[in-house]
C-alpha cells in the first residue's frame, strides 16, 4: 500500500469515529448491569426499585411502606409495580432519573446509600424499553397535594428523556409509584424477588414490605423495629485515601485560596496543626494557591498527607443496622431458638470507612441441616455469585470446628444455621456492576472473619451450656440404671448376698447425686427457654406442631414444662448426633 | 497362677468395693494403666514392659460409670467360668455372654466386642496374669515339629515326632495345665515366617537331621506360638533363631518374637522371647549366598518409611540392627525367604541353614 | 491320577509342539478356558463346571508369545519336579524356580506371581488334575477332630481322636497318595465356620459323643479343607453339614464348601461338596431357639448388597434359599454362631446342634 | 413530619441529583476496567494499546509490526512505549480516541474486531493519570510525511479531552505511538505481559511483534504467515437476533419509505420475498411507512420476523484465523511434535454469528506434565478468570480419556498438550467489563466443545499410530528373545535334544516374520517423522538436546534414522506409561 493510500485510509478510518452515548454501551452490555437471564432480570428491576424506595424513605426520616406486585402477562411479559412512601422527586427531575442514565444525587458523595451509581432504575427503564417496547410509567407525589404522572422512554443515542405523556393530578401523601413492563421470569426459591424480599426484611427491621405475587398471593413483611437507623452523614475525603490523580483534579478546582484552607476544609480530619505539619513535610508553603501547585508540588504533597499520623475518618457516613435490630429482623422472619449480633467498629480501607455486622439465628424454626449465609452489602441482599464473594470466603476461612459445628461437604457448618453478613461503607468494591459479590481484598476478609468468630463464639457458649444442663438428666437415671447390674455382678464377685449390695447402693445414690434440675436451671435466663416457659409464639408455632401444650389447664404448667425440657433435651442430642462434635471430650 | 488362686483374687477385688460402699464412698477399680505413656522398653530384660502408674475408675462419674459396671460384669463372669470349670472360649463368645439389655431401659451392657476387649486386658492387669490363665483364647494358627512329647489337658499324649505332613497344630492355650511337657530332645528352636518354607523343611525332615524344632506362626504370630517359644526359650532353656524374609515386616515379625509389641506390653513380659536371634533372611546373605537378582524385589515408598520408624524402636538401637536397617535402605530391594529356592530346592536346608547355625552368623 | 502318568502327558504335549515345528507351522497350545463365559452350573452334579471351550496360545503372536513361553516354563518344571521327586512346593515358591532373567535381554521370564498363578491353572486344566497332584501346595488352615486313622505318606499313623486340644492339623495335600485314610467310624461330617466354636465342642468332645468328625477351616476355607471334605463326603459316603453365622458371608461360605466358586471352577469339580446340607445358624432358628435381642446385629448397606447378589446365584435358585434370603433381608439382623453362648455355654452342644440334626432343619 | 417539611425534603434533595460523567463512574469504578490490582493494572495497559494497534493494521491492510517497551522509573511507576505501523489517526480525533471515554468508530459496527467499547485505550489514559498524575503522550502519523504529537490528561468531569501541549514535526511512515507513566508492576510467568504477548503470537502469526522488557531484554515473536486474515465485513443486524427496543428504534430512526424496503435495505438475508412473506403473516402493508408503525404492530412484526425461515446471517463479518495459521502459529513459538486445528463453521446466537477455532499441540519441546489452555476472544488473549468462562467449562467437559489422555487431579488432561480455543464474534458475551472470561451460555459451550472433540480426534488418531508403529521394532526381537527360553523349557517337557529343537525355531523365525521396517514407513508421512526424518529444526531445537546426529556424516543417514526411530519409541513408551491409556486393550 502507498503512502498515500494509507493516509486516505487513515482519515477515512478516523472519519468513522464518533462519540458513544453511555444508554448505546449498556444497551449492548445489559449483562453488566445484572440482566443475563429472564429471571435474573426480574429481580433485578425490583431490586433496583426497592433500593431505591429504601434509600429515599431513610433520607427523608420516614420509615418505609413499600408494595410490590408483579403481574404475569403471558408470554414471559411481566408487569412490576414499586410504590413507596418517600419524599417524591420534584416533576422537573422525575424524567432524568427515570430516563438517562448516570443521573443521580448520590455518585460523587461520600455517604453509605444502598444505590450508587446513577445507573439502576433507569437501567430498568432501559431494559423494560429494550425486551417489550413500552414505556416506564411513573407517578411522583412530594406532598404538595399533586400527582406528576409521566409516561417515558430513553433515547439512547442521545441518553435523553423521551416523554410520551404527563400529566398533574390531584393526589395526597407523597412518594413514587414505578410501573415498568419487561420480559422476564417469575420463580420462587433461591434467588427470587421473595427470597430477595424476606432477606431485605430481615436485615431491615423498620421496613413494612408487601408483596403481591403473580398469582395473586399476599405476603407481608412486618414492621419490627419502629425506629429508623441512624442517618449516614456525607463527608469529606480522608488524606490517607487519595490519589495523585485525584488530589491534583481537587487542586485546581478548588475555591480555597491557602493550601492550608485547602487541606483543612476538603478533607476530614484535618486540623490546622496535622495541616501546617503535612505542608512542612512537603517542602511548600502553607499560603501557596492550591491551583499553583506543580505536578511536583503535588506529588509531595501526596506524599506527606500518606504519611501523617491522623485520627480514622469519621464513621457517621456509615448507617450501621445495630445488634438489636439485627436480632430483631432475624427473629421475627426466622424464629430461631438463639440469635446473636456483632457490629464491628468502622475500619478504613483506601481511606473509606466501612463496618461489618454479623447476624446468627440457630435453631428453633429453622430446620435445614447446613447453615446457610445472607449475605448484604449496604443492607441490600446479595441473591447470585455467592462463591465469588468476600463474604463468603471469608465465611468459609472460619473454622467453624472449633466452635462445636461439624463441616458439610459444601464447606460449610452442617448446623440449623442462617448467618447474615453486613457490609456496610460509602463505598463498596463489588466485582462486577451487577452488584452481587464484593471483592475480596485482605482487609475486608479480616474484618467479616474477626466479626463472625465474635458471633460464634456466643453461639458455642450457648449450645456447650445447653449441652452440660442436657448431662444432667441423664446422670442420675445412668447410675440408677447401671446400679442393677453392679448389684448382681457385684455379688458375684464378693460372694455377698444381692440384698445387702442392694441397700448399700441405695444410700450411695441417695447421699452423692444431686438433683438434675438445680442445673437445669441455669438455662432459664436464656430467651429461648423462657420463651418456652411461657408457652410463648415462637415455639408453638413451630411447625407441625399440634399445639396441645396451650390448651391445658395452667395449674399443670410445671408438668408442661418438664415436659418441654424433655423433648428439648431429646432435640439437643438428636442434634448433637447429626451436628455437632462432642463437647464432653 | 491356677483357676483357684485367680478366684481367691477376684473375689478380694469384690470384698474391697463392698468395704468401700459400706464407707458410703464412691466406689472405684484401680487398673494399672496400659496407655503408651506407661510402657516402656527395659534394656535390662530386653522387654515391653508395663510401667508402674494406675488410673482409678469411679462408679459415680457420668464418662466411667459404665466401664465401672462392665469391669465387674467381666470380672464375675471370669470367676464364674473358672468356678465352675467351664471350656475356654473366645473373647467374642465371652462377649456374647455377657452382652444383654439392661433391665428397665434399651440400653445393653455392652454393644460391641471393642467394648469387652478392653476390659479383658485391664482384668488381666489387674490380675497379673495372662488371658489364658482366664481361659480365654485367640485362634491360633502355627505348626510344629520336632522331638517333643506333651500331655494335653484332654490326657491325650502328643508325639511331634510323628505328625505327618502337616505337623502338630499349636493349641490356643499352651500354658502347663493344657500343655505339659513331658519330654523335649531337641538343641534349638526354628521359627520360620512362612508356612511354605516350613513345610519345605518338615518333608525334608531337617527337625531330625538338625535335631531341632521347627515352628512356622504362619506370618505375624498369634498369641499361643509367641507364649510357646517364651516357654522353650525359659523352662528349657532352649536357643531360639528366627527365619524371615528380608524386608522391614520380617524384621518387624522378628521384633514381635523376640520384644513383643507395644500395644501389648503386658503380654510380652510373658510372651517375648528376648533371648531369640535373628538368623535371617539378611542383607549380608545376599553377597554371601550370591542370590540371583530375579530374587529381588524393589522397595517401595511405604517401606523405606517403615524402616525409618523402625530404626527409632528402642529394641532396634544397637549397632547391628541399625547397620542392618540402613544396608536394607542403601541396597533398596527385599527378599522373601522362599526365595532361596531360586537356588535350588534343598539349598535353605542342606547349604543355607546350617552356614547360618553353625557359623553362628546372627544378629542380636 | 498318580506322578507316572503325569509325566507322560506333559511328555506328549511337548511332543506335539515338537510336531508342529517340524512342520513349520506357527506352535500353539490348547488350553480349555477358564474365562466366565466358559463356567456353568451343572444342575445335575450340582457343581460349578467348565465348559468344552478351548483357547489356542500361539508362539508368535506379540501378544500371546510371552505367555506360551511361560506355560512351557511351567509345564516343564512341573515334569522335572515329578520326575525328580522334589518336595512339595507353595506356589510362590515355584515363581521363585522359574523366575530369572531371559539371556541377552533385561526381561525376567515373569515378574511377579500374577504372572505364574494363572499359568498353574491353565496347566491344571490341561492335565485334568489338580495342582495338589503336581505337588503344588496353598497354606491350609483347618483343623478337625473324629474317629479318623490315616497313615500320612510320611510314614506317621495320625489318630484324630487323640489330638488333644488342638486337634490335628488338616495338611497341604489330601490326596490318597499323601494321606491315605485307614479306618473312619463316624456317622457325619460337621463342618463349623469358625474355630472358637469349633473349639468349644473339642474340649467337649461332641465328637465323640455324636460319633461324627468336626472340621474347621477358621472362615473362609483353605483348598486343603474343601478337598477333604469332598473325599469324605463321597469316597466314604457321608453326611456333611454345615454350621455357619447366620449373615451373608456365611451363607457364602457354606456354597463355597458345597458348589465351589466361581473362579475356581475346574476345582470346584473335585473339591466342591454338593450333597452338603446347611445346618444353620438360620433365620427360622431365631424363633425356634428364642435368641435373645442383644444377639442381634443390624444388617448394613454392604449386607443387603451381599443378599441381592446371591439371590442371583445359580446355586441359589431353589425356593428354600431364596425364602431364607428374603427372611433374613426382612429380618434385617445377622447372628454370629458365636452368639448360641448368649443361651448357656452348653446350649450349642446339648441343644442346638442335637435338635437340628435330629429333626434334619436343614436348608438343602 | 408534615406534609410541607416533605415537600421541602424533596425538592432539596432533587436539587442535588445532577448529571454524572462517565468518567467520573469509571473513576470510581475502574476494577471493572481491569485495574485491580498493580499486576493487571499494568497489563492492561499494554493489552489495550497492542489490541488497538492490530486492529488498526488490520483495517488498513497492513501486516503488524508492533513494538512494547515496558521501562521501570522505580516506586512501582513505569513507563509503557506501544508503537505500531498502523495506518494512524488525522490529527483532529487523536485527543477524542485518547482522552475521551465512550469515543470510538468500532461500537455499534457488526463486525469481528478486537477493541469494542470504546473505553480501552482511553481508559488506560485515565488510570495513568489517576495514579501518577501524568499526562499521555501520542505521536500520531498517516503517512503524509507529519507527526503530530499531543500530550493530554482527560477532564474527569466533562470526559473531554484536556491538550497540555501539540506539536506537528516531520516524520516518514504512518502508525502510532503512545506513552503512558502509571503505577505498575512488571512479573514474568502467568499473567505477565510477555505470556500476553506469547499467547498474542500464537494467535496472530502474522503479526511481528518485540518486547523491550524492564532489564532491556528483548524478545522478538516473529512473523510466520505473510498473509493478513480475512477482513471482517460489517453486517446488518439479522432479524432472528433483533428485540422490540431496538426494531422500534430502527423503524423510527429508518430513512426508508416502505416498510418493505426497510425490511430488505436494514437487514441482512432478508429477500423481497422474506420481506413480503413477513409482512403478509404480520398482517401489515408492505407499503407502509416503517416510522408509522404502531407499537403493537412493530410487536406482530418481531414475532413474524423470529418466525421467518432465513438463511443464518452472512458470516463475512467474522475474521477467522484458519486452521493453516493457526498451526503455524503453535509450531512457531512452541516446536510439538503433532499439531491440529479445527476451525468451525460460524454458528448464530442471540442473531450474532460466532465461530469456534481450536489449535491443539502436543509433545515435542512441549514438556510440561498437565495440558495448558490458552484461550482467546477475537484473537486476544484471556489471561485471567480462567475458572469462570466458558471456554474452560467447555475444555472440562470433554471427555478426555476417550482420546486416550488421562485425567490430572486439576481436571485436564495430563500431557505435554497446549490447546488453544479462540472464540470470534461481533459480540463477545463477556462475564465482566474487564474483559477475561465468556459467559457460559448454552450453545457456545457446545460449540468449543465440538471443536475440541474435534481436535481431539486427530490427536488420539496420531497417538494411536505412533504407538502401533512402536511395537513393528518390539515384535522380532521379542520372538527371538523368547526363543532362548522355549528351546530349554520344550527340550524338557519333550525329551528331545535342545539341538534339534533350535534348528526348528530357527527355522521357523526366519519364514514366518515380516521385517518391523515396513510398518514404521506408515509413520513417514506424519510431519513430526519427517522433520526426525531431516534432522529437522524442531527436534535439534529441542531443550538439552547435544545435537551430536547433526554433526555426523550423510553416509549414515539410515543409522541416525534407525536410532532417532529408537529414541522416538523409547519416548513414546516412557510416555505411555506416564500420560496415554493403553491403547492396544
Amino acid at each position: 500500500m502507498s503512502a498515500l493510500d494509507v493516509t486516505q485510509k487513515a482519515i477515512a478510518l478516523s472519519n468513522e469515529q464518533r462519540e458513544i452515548s453511555v444508554a448505546e454501551f449498556f444497551e449492548k452490555n445489559r449483562h453488566l448491569l445484572g440482566y443475563n437471564t429472564l429471571q435474573k432480570a426480574l429481580l433485578t428491576v425490583v431490586r433496583e426499585a426497592v433500593d431505591n424506595a429504601l434509600d429515599a424513605c431513610e433520607s427523608a426520616d420516614i420509615l418505609p411502606d413499600i408494595y410490590v406486585e408483579v403481574q404475569d402477562l403471558g408470554e414471559q411479559t411481566y408487569k412490576v409495580i414499586v410504590e413507596d412512601n418517600g419524599p417524591g422527586i420534584k416533576k422537573e427531575n422525575v424524567p432524568y432519573v427515570f430516563g438517562k442514565l448516570l443521573f443521580g444525587s448520590k455518585f460523587m458523595k461520600l455517604m453509605q446509600t444502598r444505590g450508587q451509581q446513577g445507573i439502576g432504575i433507569s437501567g430498568a427503564v432501559l431494559y423494560a424499553q429494550l425486551t417489550t417496547g413500552k414505556p416506564a410509567k411513573i407517578y411522583s407525589k412530594i406532598g404538595d397535594g399533586k400527582v406528576y404522572v409521566v409516561e417515558l422512554a430513553i433515547d439512547i443515542e442521545k441518553n435523553q428523556p423521551d416523554i410520551l405523556s404527563e400529566d398533574v393530578l390531584d393526589g395526597h401523601g407523597h412518594g413514587i409509584r414505578i410501573e415498568l413492563i419487561l420480559k422476564g421470569k417469575y420463580v420462587r426459591g433461591k434467588q427470587s424477588i421473595l427470597e430477595y424480599l424476606k432477606e431485605t426484611a430481615i436485615m431491615n427491621p423498620h421496613a413494612e414490605i408487601r408483596l403481591v405475587e403473580p398469582d395473586g398471593n399476599m405476603i407481608r413483611f412486618e414492621r419490627a423495629v419502629n425506629e429508623l437507623p441512624v442517618k449516614p452523614k456525607e463527608i469529606k475525603p480522608h488524606p490517607h485515601g487519595i490519589e495523585l490523580g485525584v488530589l491534583m483534579r481537587m487542586l485546581s478546582n478548588s475555591s480555597s485560596r491557602t493550601l492550608l484552607s485547602f487541606l483543612m476544609n476538603e478533607f476530614s480530619r484535618v486540623g490546622k496543626k496535622s495541616a501546617l505539619d503535612i505542608i512542612a513535610k512537603a517542602g511548600l508553603e502553607a499560603n501557596a494557591k492550591p491551583s499553583s501547585l506543580t505536578r511536583l508540588e503535588a506529588e509531595k504533597l501526596l506524599k506527606a498527607m500518606h504519611k501523617a499520623l491522623l485520627p480514622a475518618p469519621p464513621t457517621d457516613c456509615l448507617s450501621p443496622v445495630g445488634k438489636e435490630a439485627i436480632i430483631q429482623g432475624l427473629k421475627k422472619e426466622l424464629l430461631p431458638e438463639f440469635t446473636a449480633a456483632v457490629s464491628r467498629k468502622p475500619k478504613v480501607y483506601r481511606g473509606f470507612p466501612f463496618l461489618v455486622e454479623v447476624g446468627l439465628a440457630y435453631g428453633g424454626n429453622i430446620k435445614q441441616e447446613n447453615a446457610k449465609l445472607y449475605r448484604y452489602a449496604n443492607k441490600v441482599p446479595l441473591l447470585y455469585e455467592q462463591g465469588a464473594c468476600a463474604l463468603t470466603k471469608a465465611f468459609l476461612e472460619v473454622d467453624w470446628r472449633r466452635y462445636g459445628l461439624k463441616k458439610a461437604s459444601n464447606g460449610f457448618p452442617e448446623a440449623p444455621l442462617i448467618v447474615s453478613v453486613h457490609f456496610a461503607s460509602v463505598w463498596v468494591p463489588y466485582t462486577s456492576e451487577s452488584k452481587e459479590a464484593i471483592s475480596s481484598y485482605d482487609d475486608i476478609i479480616k474484618e467479616v472473619k474477626l466479626a463472625l468468630q465474635d458471633a460464634a463464639r456466643e453461639l458455642q457458649k450457648y449450645l456447650s451450656k445447653l449441652h452440660k444442663a442436657s448431662y444432667s438428666k441423664e446422670r442420675k437415671s445412668k447410675f440408677e440404671r447401671y446400679a442393677v447390674e453392679i448389684v448382681e455382678a457385684l455379688s458375684i464377685l464378693s460372694n455377698e448376698s444381692k440384698e445387702k449390695i442392694q441397700d448399700l447402693m441405695t444410700r450411695l445414690l441417695k447421699t452423692h447425686i444431686k438433683d438434675y434440675k438445680e442445673e437445669i436451671e441455669k438455662l432459664q435466663d436464656k430467651d429461648y427457654l423462657s420463651a418456652v416457659k411461657q408457652n410463648d409464639t415462637p415455639l408453638s408455632n413451630q411447625e407441625d406442631s399440634n399445639d396441645h401444650h396451650s390448651t391445658q389447664a395452667s395449674g399443670q404448667k410445671k408438668d408442661d414444662f418438664e415436659e418441654e425440657i424433655d423433648a428439648l433435651i431429646e432435640d439437643v442430642k438428636k442434634r448433637k448426633e447429626l451436628n455437632l462434635l462432642d463437647y464432653a471430650k | 497362677m491356677d483357676a483357684k488362686k485367680i478366684v481367691e483374687k477376684l473375689e478380694s477385688i469384690g470384698k474391697d468395693i463392698v468395704k468401700q460402699l459400706e464407707l458410703n464412698q464412691n466406689p472405684y477399680l484401680e487398673i494399672p494403666e496400659r496407655s503408651l505413656d506407661n510402657v516402656y522398653f527395659d534394656k535390662e530384660t530386653g522387654l515391653i514392659k508395663l510401667g508402674s502408674k494406675k488410673q482409678k475408675r469411679y462408679y459415680l462419674n457420668l464418662s466411667q460409670a459404665k466401664k465401672f459396671m462392665q469391669t465387674l460384669l467381666v470380672a464375675s463372669k471370669i470367676k464364674w467360668l473358672l468356678e465352675e470349670d467351664k471350656p475356654s472360649l473366645s473373647i467374642r463368645q465371652l462377649y456374647y455372654l455377657l452382652k444383654h439389655t439392661i433391665p428397665g431401659s434399651k440400653e445393653n451392657t455392652f454393644d460391641t466386642q471393642d467394648e469387652t476387649d478392653p476390659i479383658v486386658e485391664d482384668v488381666e492387669v489387674m490380675l497379673d496374669v495372662l488371658r489364658e490363665n482366664l481361659r480365654l483364647i485367640a485362634t491360633p494358627n502355627g505348626v510344629l515339629a520336632g522331638d517333643l512329647i506333651v500331655e494335653d489337658k484332654t490326657g491325650d499324649i502328643l508325639d511331634y515326632t510323628k505328625m505327618g505332613s502337616a505337623g502338630g497344630a499349636i493349641p490356643p492355650i499352651v500354658e502347663d495345665e493344657y500343655f505339659h511337657i513331658k519330654e523335649i530332645n531337641v538343641e534349638y528352636v526354628l521359627v520360620i515366617e512362612k508356612y511354605a518354607v516350613w513345610n519345605v523343611l518338615n518333608q525334608q525332615k531337617f527337625w531330625k537331621k538338625n535335631n531341632c524344632l521347627i515352628i512356622t506362626g504362619k506370618g505375624q504370630p498369634a498369641r499361643a506360638e509367641r507364649r510357646l517359644i517364651h516357654r522353650l526359650a525359659y523352662e528349657y532353656n532352649l536357643p531360639v533363631y528366627v527365619f524371615t524374609d528380608m524386608d522391614p515386616w520380617g524384621y518387624y515379625i522378628y521384633s514381635v518374637y523376640k520384644q513383643g509389641s507395644i500395644n501389648l506390653a503386658f503380654f510380652s513380659e510373658k510372651a517375648g522371647t528376648p533371648k531369640a536371634k535373628f538368623l535371617g533372611f539378611q542383607t549380608a546373605d545376599v553377597k554371601e549366598f550370591d542370590m540371583p537378582q530375579s530374587s529381588f524385589i524393589k522397595m517401595k515408598d511405604i517401606d523405606y518409611k517403615r524402616i525409618k520408624e523402625m530404626k527409632k524402636y528402642a529394641w532396634f538401637q544397637n549397632k547391628e540392627w541399625q547397620k542392618e536397617l540402613t544396608n536394607l535402605e542403601k541396597f533398596g530391594h527385599k527378599i522373601e525367604q522362599d526365595a532361596l529356592v531360586s537356588k535350588s530346592i534343598e539349598f535353605t536346608a542342606e547349604t543355607y541353614l546350617p552356614t547360618k547355625i553353625e557359623n553362628k552368623m546372627f544378629l542380636p
